[in-house]
């Protein structure tokens, strides 16, 4: 037997038809995951049929959508219904075993929905990436991809800036005073992180 | 089926010496490599930083104006990572794991200046 | 002669007061009769007690049976048959309408055509074990009489609004059938004692039935069924006893017995079944269960601690027989001695304390019915020790019962966890009550232990084994009852403040009267029942030396000062919050968080080991047993009868 | 037998009881301790135990708890006087079920979930045992009858033996050893608590005491461990003074059992407890008495 | 020395720990390291315990256990933090459900480092805490006689 | 018939290693119901990726069980190498299954060792217990950890056995077999044992398939189901694997599969160690995650598989690490178990699944 995954995208009201065909063809539930995009919530149901792992995608799931709950055909996905409720506050509907979000308890609410900073910063630093490498590419194709230059603090700022719009100022001004210190510290790193990349080999 | 399937090994308990190291007054000795705890051969460190950047814990810092380098032991989780990325190799895992104590506390390394320290960082810039 | 007046007094001084309550509707009136002659009856017998004390000879009253009396008797027994019929047809219960039929038809015939040609010249006896037994009914049943008082009242109350009060009635039955108990005990003629032996039956009937709901009816006539089939083996006995020895007086009989063992087989046997429905033994028992129903705890007080024991008196005072004749014997050995284990067993799964109690009764009288059967003096000794601790720990324990019932609202055990702080006194007069019943050094267990002697000494290897695994199931139902009581935990409301005085009263006179009892154990031991063994058997008995005696008199007297005054203290130490796992949310009252973040109280319910101690499982079992060996019992001395004859 | 007798023998029971229970009980963990292949505390480990659960602070669930485990002590030490003295050995038996009836209340009082459920078990294993503790009184007692020819359930009887009733009684000796284990709380009978390995309700009966209180409950059992080893010894005594050396080998031998046993059991659940300890009461005492009885 | 320092019985809670000191402070009871050497026994009842082994950091959920245990104890009683979670959360400090180290929920008397913590630290924290139990039971026993 | 008896059990409690709280409701100690909770040990790890680059963060996904360290930072290696495209050296594959087997010898011992407490067998759990302190031994010795052992990183291992290391392994292994085989008798042929375990905590095959269960549990009702016989990594090269199963569905079936698994284990180790070849440990690894890319991989953990997933978004830090465990999978057949055995046997059914709510909650 051997082992291969595959990744398909599916929508939300295939949900329910998804299960029901696992189900009946004898898959085994693997498990269900979220991921927290600028989207809303990717949701990932895992199953499992002689060594075939298939993940199926559901992007960009929104607070205001209901996610019919899989329990009815695989019982074993309430523990991770209600870690997804509660951790990323999707609505899960007919759960077998209802924690009603009292699964974890928590300091913050659906924490996993949180962007921190550090995230923040990583998201950008990975668009800059990818809009040089864009760039690059564009401009000459016998180049091989390299290093990029480190994003630049201005570009940062400004984009930093429109996250924190919405926040309410004091909360706002401590996460600036986070990023700048950040910014500093991540400039310094950037370049002891080239090096030893390049010494690691 | 049938009881007393351990019975050998409880009766041969009582004539053998028991398996126990007897520690505080008798210790193993450590083999090559244990993860105890991490001291820093100051001599040749160059406060370059990679150590604090690599730790998973924030357990180092590096100050280069007060030239220091400490450690954390009660957040240091023996990881070996700093060891590990140390450009100059002065850190080093003793086989001795940090000692219990009543207080946290944060071990302080004063490191020495050195010339040649300049000489390493112009040469691997 | 002085005595001969005490005993007339006895038994027709409850009959009038009887009649003058038929008549009293005022509540503050029928108090003042009731508490009156209650004492005065209490009195009585303390006084009949006291004056004989120490009596060591039969001591038969001449007195020539007035014809007064027997005509009376026949009177009653038609005018019982006719209660019986008139219920019978009203409810539509044939089986209790032919026996009755039976019973009456029977003992008119046997009066009229044969009790004539035997004359009985002494109609009333005393001896130790009677005195025994007047002291029991007399303070026992007349304080439980107060005790109904207050209780009837309450539970008048809880009555639906207009329901009939039939109190007038009760009262009446409850005083009637004192006068019938103390027939039973004083009698020597057997006419007599059969009269008052159907008295209590129609009484109890009556009392079972008081409420008249369904089930209250179903379960009087299974009591009157039970009780009919034993009233005819009665009149077999005495139709026996007539014919074939020419003689009903019960001093005769038993003489001509321990001569001629086999010659009164079969009206011993007989009688021995008689004895054995009346003390609910397997598979007669359910009657007594049946008796539960009735106001709580009024008549299954009068049933446990009372009517029952007129059964394990005839057995007691067959005894002499028994020891000498085999098929009799055997028969109430091992009716005894199945009935004594399995119902022990089955008192394990009961939660409902009056169940509990009734089982517990039954298994008790078990064990008495099985030492009677043994017959030795040994034997005998612990059998009125047990009747005695029995009737005194018993009552204690309705009453406790039924006045909790009251004032928590169930008689179901569960019900009843940390009495000892809602009802302070009370649980602690329930734990002596429960103590005196299973536990040395009270009573109960020196009256058992004297038993296990007596068997061993016999070498009744199969009562032997009974008695070891009946008492331990004993220890096993009353010990976890006990723990119920005893928990402590946050529980401010007292909920005993409005306990009747009556019924204060009464429970104290029980409380005294139990640790007297447990403490003066030498004393009773060497002033009431050696005596009756002495004059029995020509022997004294006791198989537990004296010292041993003593010294659980003494530490029952520890124990009882460590209830009473050592426990429920609040003492020096620091208070400290019970374990819950780490998970309170309100320690004191025993509540923990729960897995859906709400919380739950932590509570306690015994175990009932239905699986192994189930009445479904266990109940056949015993009835088929026990049907067969009295079965067999009969048919075999009805046989060898037959053949001696 | 007198009252009095009954008080000195409680003296010296309460005083040596202690000390060799105490040397017992670390004995045993040092003996357990080697079969699990390890090297076990100190001999005296017990009794550092009882001397510092004294000196903890004084801290109860409430204030009834203590008068029950003080009773139930109490009792324990009588009932090893009437032992000592010579006495009834059914008051013995007797007067130690009254001290575990106050051990198990002191369980039922404290209201806890634990405790409780471990005082149910308690009274189970009471329960459990019972038939064949008394049967081992009875069997005792015709074995005396049989040897001398008179009945008794003195404990001097033995002095006046020329033969141990082990020689009557051996059957009724081994099923009282299955029982034993039930008293002595060991493997696999340590159902209501267990001095070692973890159990599904924490400690049991003991789970709500502390301090001075445990401390007291520690003692009864060296005591109730003293007096259970006397019993043994019991069966393999007879007027002879040198059949005490033997009576003393064989306790040894047995507790050494004892402790392998615990050892070598996983502990099981009540049922199995119930119906094999009375299976065993059954058929060993049932049997060795009919035999007593008939011949 | 008083009689608690001979017989150190511990209780032992996972407080969010890994697992990997859980089953340290398990090993230092067994044969390979057998504690009992020192008297010491794993009671799992806070009642009966003098030391309480915390491993793992606290959280949300786990604070309110944890000082419901200590207070549990009966003094005099010691705290000690095995492993790095247990002192100061550790690798997992900036988790967004972790409060921190034990001395957030109770005061805690010897920090036990390692990750995971070794046996023997385990045992040098015992004979570390041993000396403050006996501290506190000196004091316990003084102020007893005061009052 | 009255009321229940209601229990807290846990989260503090002598039985359960872990935090665990169940609501119990017991009938003569018959069990009713019980609805366990977790939430205990929620630190919320998974975030960390936020914080620490994909290097760094296997020393967090170690310390998602102190059990199976290994198990974890080998699956998360394997996942971001799958993510990065990244060629493991063929000695260090060995070499983790060497680590791996040698980590389920000792979880197994160390469960067999509970289980043994959990049914009162105390010198048995003594006895296990004893044994696996000779496996940690050779952790100390070949990764300077006893039981969290940094051994793996992203793209191979970070230390080699040796030769005569390898030879000292095979040579303890054999040591430990021996004492092992007489333990595995006490487990699998005592008459106390059994009474234990025989026909406690059924879950039948339809159950272990419907509640889709993975692991030993599984493996116990009867489910051929174990992810090394999907042959990843060095596990391709076993010359024959056979998941080992029993039909009999209760806690004595979990215990004989692990019992057994140990012995499976040790022959594996013996072949990986016979076979190991020579050569690199590792290999260098370049540059981040592309954004938006997606791994995931299955590894046969002690308690089970285990599913990793990550995703990356161009950066060194990944977008999101996900692991899901053998027990937050087999919690609902814990359940199920649960339901009508006795309340001594409850902690033996809980045990049954090996749970670890460290990595359940992580
Ligand atoms: S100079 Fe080089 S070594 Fe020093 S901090 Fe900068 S990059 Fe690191
Ligand atoms: S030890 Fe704590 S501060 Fe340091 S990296 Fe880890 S989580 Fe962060
Ligand atoms: S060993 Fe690991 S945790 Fe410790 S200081 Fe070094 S990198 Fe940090
Ligand atoms: S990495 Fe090495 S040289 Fe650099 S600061 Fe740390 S210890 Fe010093
Ligand atoms: S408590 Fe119940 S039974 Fe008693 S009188 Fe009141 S209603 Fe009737
Ligand atoms: S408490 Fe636990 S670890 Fe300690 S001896 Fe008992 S079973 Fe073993
Ligand atoms: S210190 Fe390390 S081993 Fe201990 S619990 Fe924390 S992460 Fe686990
Ligand atoms: S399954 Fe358990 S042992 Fe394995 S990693 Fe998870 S928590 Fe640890």
């Amino acid at each position: 037997m051997g082992f291969a995954t595959e990744f398909t995208t599916i929508t939300l009201q295939e949900l329910p038809e998804l299960s029901n065909q696992r189900k009946a063809d004898g898959w085994r539930f693997v498990q269900l995951l979220a991921v927290n995009t600028d989207a809303g919530i990717d949701l990932i149901y895992s199953f499992m049929k002689d060594g075939l792992l298939v993940n199926s995608e559901i992007k960009g799931v929104t607070k205001d959508q209901t996610v019919p709950s899989i329990t009815n055909n695989f019982l074993a996905a309430f523990v991770f219904e209600n870690e997804v409720h509660d951790l990323f506050g999707v609505n899960i509907e007919g759960i077998a075993i209802d924690f009603g979000g009292n699964f974890y308890a928590l300091a913050q609410k659906e924490p996993m929905t949180i962007i921190s900073p550090e995230q923040k910063a990583a998201r950008e630093k990975a668009r800059k990436i990818a809009e040089a490498k864009a760039a690059k590419e564009k401009a000459s194709q016998e180049a091989a991809p390299s290093e990029q230059p480190a994003p630049k603090p201005e570009v940062e700022q400004v984009n930093l800036e429109a996250k924190l719009a919405g926040m309410d100022p004091e909360k706002a001004a401590k996460v600036r005073a986070a990023m700048e210190a950040k910014a500093k510290k991540e400039a310094a790193a950037k370049k002891s992180e080239a090096k030893t990349d390049g010494e690691g080999a | 089926m049938g009881a007393f399937k351990l019975g050998k090994m409880t009766i041969s308990g009582l004539f053998k010496q028991p398996e126990t190291v007897q520690y505080p007054v008798q210790t193993k000795t450590p083999p090559t490599g244990l993860k105890g705890h991490v001291t820093n051969d100051v001599t040749q460190c160059i406060l370059c930083g990679i150590c604090q950047k690599r730790c998973p814990c924030g357990a180092i810092e590096v100050s280069k104006p007060n030239r220091t380098w400490s450690i954390n032991r009660f957040r240091c989780v023996q990881c070996g990572s700093c060891v590990r990325e140390c450009p100059k190799s002065c850190l080093i895992m003793e086989p001795t794991y940090a000692p219990c104590s009543t207080a946290k506390h944060v071990d302080v390394f004063e490191v020495p200046e050195h010339h040649k320290s300049e000489d390493v960082i112009k040469t691997s810039e | 002669m002085a005595t001969l007046g005490m005993l007339w007094f006895l038994i027709l001084f409850p009959l009038v007061v009887a009649v003058v309550l038929l008549a009293v509707r005022n509540n503050q009136a029928r108090n003042v009769i009731v508490v009156a002659s209650a004492i005065v009856i209490g009195l009585a017998s303390l006084f009949l007690v006291a004056a004989n004390l120490g009596v060591d000879y039969w001591k038969p009253i001449p007195m020539a049976s007035p014809l007064v009396v027997d005509i009376i008797c026949m009177v009653l027994g038609v005018a019982i048959a006719a209660v019986i019929l008139y219920f019978g047809i009203k409810y539509k219960n044939t089986l209790a309408c032919v026996l009755a039929a039976v019973q009456v038809v029977g003992s008119l015939v046997f009066e009229l055509m044969f009790a004539h040609n035997v004359e009985v010249t002494e109609c009333l006896y005393l001896d130790s074990l009677s005195l025994l037994m007047a002291f029991i009914i007399g303070i026992v049943g007349s304080g439980i009489c107060v005790y109904a008082l207050g209780y009837m009242e309450d539970f008048q109350a809880h009555q639906p609004e207009g329901a009939k009060d039939r109190r007038p009635v009760f009262f009446a039955l409850m005083f009637v059938f004192l006068s019938a108990m103390f027939v039973i005990i004083f009698s020597n003629n057997m006419m007599w004692m059969f009269t008052g032996w159907e008295v209590t039956t129609v009484c109890s009937f009556l009392l079972i039935g008081y409420t008249r709901t369904e089930e209250s009816l179903n379960n009087a006539f299974r009591q009157i069924v039970m009780n009919l089939i034993g009233g005819i083996a009665f009149l077999v006995a005495l139709y026996v006893m007539a014919i074939e020895m020419g003689t009903l007086s019960l001093l005769e009989f038993l003489q001509l017995g321990i001569m001629y063992p086999e010659m009164v087989a079969l009206p011993a046997c007989a009688l021995a079944l008689a004895g054995i429905t009346k003390a609910a033994q397997m598979p007669f028992h359910t009657w007594l269960l049946g008796a539960m129903v009735a106001p709580t705890p009024t008549s299954a007080l009068l049933h446990s601690s009372t009517m029952v024991k007129a059964g394990v008196f005839l057995l007691i005072k067959l005894a002499p027989i028994f020891y000498l004749s085999q098929i009799p014997s055997v028969m109430v050995i091992l009716v005894g001695g199945i009935t004594f284990v399995l119902c022990s067993f089955m008192a394990i799964s009961q939660s409902n304390a009056k169940r509990v109690l009734a089982y517990s009764t039954i298994a008790n009288l078990g064990l008495i019915v099985a030492c009677a059967g043994v017959g030795t003096p040994e034997a005998v000794w612990a059998a009125c020790f047990l009747i005695l601790f029995h009737a005194i720990a018993k009552s204690l324990l309705f009453l406790c019962v039924g006045t909790a019932e009251h004032h928590i609202g169930s008689r179901d055990i569960e019900d009843m966890d940390q009495l000892f702080q809602r009802m302070p006194k009370l649980a602690r007069f329930m734990m002596l009550g429960i103590m005196v019943m299973f536990i040395a050094p009270f009573g109960m267990l020196i009256a058992k232990w004297a038993t296990l002697v007596s068997f061993v000494e016999m070498r009744q290897v199969a009562l032997i084994v009974m008695l070891a695994f009946g008492s331990a199931a004993t220890f096993f139902f009353w010990g976890k009852w006990l723990g119920k009581l005893s928990a402590i935990a946050a529980e401010p409301d007292n909920v005993e403040l409005s306990v009747h005085k009556s019924e204060w009263g009464s429970l104290l006179l029980m409380v005294v009267l139990a640790i007297l009892s447990c403490a003066c154990l030498p004393l009773i031991s060497q002033a009431v029942v050696d005596p009756y063994i002495q004059s029995v058997y020509g022997t004294r008995a006791a198989d537990i030396q004296f010292t041993n005696q003593l010294l659980a008199a003494l530490l029952a007297i520890v124990v009882i000062i460590v209830l009473f005054a050592g426990v429920g203290k609040q003492n020096k130490s620091k208070q400290a919050q019970v374990y819950l796992a780490g998970y309170s949310a309100n320690n004191e009252q025993r509540v923990f968080k729960n897995s859906l973040s709400g919380t739950t109280e932590a509570t306690m319910r015994n175990w009932y080991l239905e699986g192994i101690f189930g009445e479904t499982r266990i109940r056949p079992v015993g009835e088929w047993v026990c049907g067969i060996i009295i079965a067999a019992a009969i048919i075999i001395s009805a046989f060898g009868t037959s053949v001696i004859f | 037998m007198t009252i009095l007798a009954v008080l000195i023998g409680t003296l010296i029971f309460a005083v040596l009881a202690p000390i060799l229970g105490c040397l017992l009980a670390g004995l045993d963990r040092k003996i357990s301790a080697r079969m699990q292949g390890r090297v076990g505390p100190p001999l005296l480990q017990p009794y550092y135990d009882v001397r510092k659960l004294i000196e903890k602070d004084d801290v109860a669930v409430n204030g009834t708890e203590r008068v029950y485990i003080i009773c139930a002590l109490v009792f324990t030490l009588i009932a090893g006087g009437i032992f000592v003295s010579g006495g009834n050995l059914l008051m013995c038996i007797f007067v130690l079920t009254l001290g575990a009836l106050f051990f198990i209340l002191a369980a039922y009082c404290t209201s806890s979930p634990y405790a409780q459920v471990g005082a149910s078990r308690e009274t189970l294993q009471v329960m459990s045992y019972e038939p064949m503790v008394l049967f081992m009184a009875v069997a005792f007692f015709m074995a005396v009858q049989a040897i001398l020819g008179m009945g008794s359930f003195d404990v001097r009887a033995v002095l006046y033996l020329d033969v141990p009733v082990i020689t009557n009684i051996w059957l009724v000796f081994l099923g009282f050893l299955f029982v034993l284990t039930i008293k002595l709380r060991k493997s696999p009978f340590d159902l209501s608590y267990s001095h070692h390995a973890h159990q599904e309700i924490v400690k049991g009966v003991t789970t709500e005491m502390s301090g001075k209180t445990l401390a007291m409950v520690e003692v009864m059992h060296w005591c109730e461990n003293v007096l259970f080893m006397l019993w043994v010894a019991l069966f393999f005594v007879w007027g002879n003074p040198a059949s005490i050396i033997l009576a003393l080998v064989v306790v040894a031998v047995v507790y050494f059992f004892e402790i392998w046993i615990d050892n070598n059991f996983a502990r099981v659940k009540w049922q199995t407890m119930l119906t094999s300890a009375w299976v065993v009461a059954l058929v060993a005492g049932g049997i060795n008495i009919a035999f007593l009885a008939y011949l | 020395m008083s009689y608690a320092t001979k017989s150190p019985w511990v209780i032992h809670y996972d407080g969010s720990s890994c697992n990997g000191c859980d089953i340290e402070v398990l090993a230092a009871l067994c044969p390979g390291y057998d504690v009992e050497r020192f008297g010491i026994i794993n009671t799992g009842n806070p009642k009966h315990a003098d030391i309480f082994l915390v491993t793992g950091s606290i959280n949300e959920q786990n604070i309110s256990v944890v000082q419901e245990i200590y207070n549990q104890m009966v003094e005099p009683k010691v705290v000690i933090a095995c492993g790095i979670c247990a002192c100061s959360a550790g690798i997992f400090h900036d988790c967004y459900n972790v409060i921190g180290g034990v001395d957030k929920a109770i005061p805690v008397d010897v920090y036990a480092p390692g990750c995971a913590v070794r046996p023997e630290a385990i045992i040098d924290a015992v004979v570390q805490g041993l000396a403050i139990l006996d501290e506190k039971s000196k004091a316990l026993k003084a102020q007893k006689k005061g009052a | 018939m009255g009321k229940a008896t209601i229990i807290p059990f846990g989260p503090q409690h002598p039985v359960l290693p872990e935090p665990l709280h169940l609501d119990l409701v017991v009938e003569d100690e018959k069990v009713v119901e019980a609805i366990p909770q977790i939430g205990f040990v929620h630190r919320g790890l998974e975030k960390l990726v936020e914080t620490r680059d994909y290097n760094q963060f296997i020393y967090v996904a170690e310390r998602i069980c102190g059990i199976c360290a290994f198990g974890h930072s080998y699956g998360y290696a394997e996942t971001v190498e799958r993510l990065m495209g990244v060629e493991v050296p063929e000695r260090a594959q060995y070499l983790r299954v060497i680590w791996h087997e040698l980590s389920r010898v000792h979880s197994h011992i160390l469960w067999l060792g509970l289980a043994a407490d959990a049914f009162g067998y105390e010198s048995l759990f003594m006895h296990c217990w004893r044994l696996r302190e000779r496996v940690l031994d050779i952790f100390e010795k070949t990764t300077g950890g006893r039981v969290i052992f940094s051994v793996v990183k992203v793209g191979g291992v970070v230390r080699d056995i040796d030769a005569a290391q390898l030879a000292e392994i095979i040579r303890v292994l054999e040591g430990i077999k021996q004492d092992y085989k007489q333990i595995m008798d006490a487990f699998l042929k005592d008459s106390s044992v059994m009474n234990r375990t025989v026909g406690v905590g059924y879950l039948s095959f339809e159950d272990a398939t419907n509640l889709s269960m993975v692991g030993p549990f599984a493996r116990a009702s009867n489910v051929p189901y174990d992810v090394r016989s999907l042959g990843i990594g060095a596990y391709g090269s076993l010359s024959d694997f056979e998941p080992i199963v029993d039909a009999q569905g209760d806690c004595y079936a979990r215990m004989k599969v692990r019992a057994l698994e140990v012995l499976q284990s040790i022959d594996i180790i013996e072949e990986m160690i016979a076979r190991i070849p020579s050569g690199d440990i590792a290999v260098a690894v370049k540059g981040s995650p592309a954004d938006g890319a997606e791994a995931a991989c299955v590894v046969e953990q002690p308690r089970g598989e285990c599913y990793y997933y990550a995703r990356g978004n161009g950066s060194k830090n990944l977008e999101r690490m996900r692991m899901r465990t053998p027990t937050s999978q087999n919690l609902a057949g814990m359940v199920k178990a649960l339901e009508g055995c006795d309340l001594a046997d409850v902690n033996m059914v809980i045990l049954t699944i090996d749970p670890c709510i460290s990595c359940t909650e992580r």
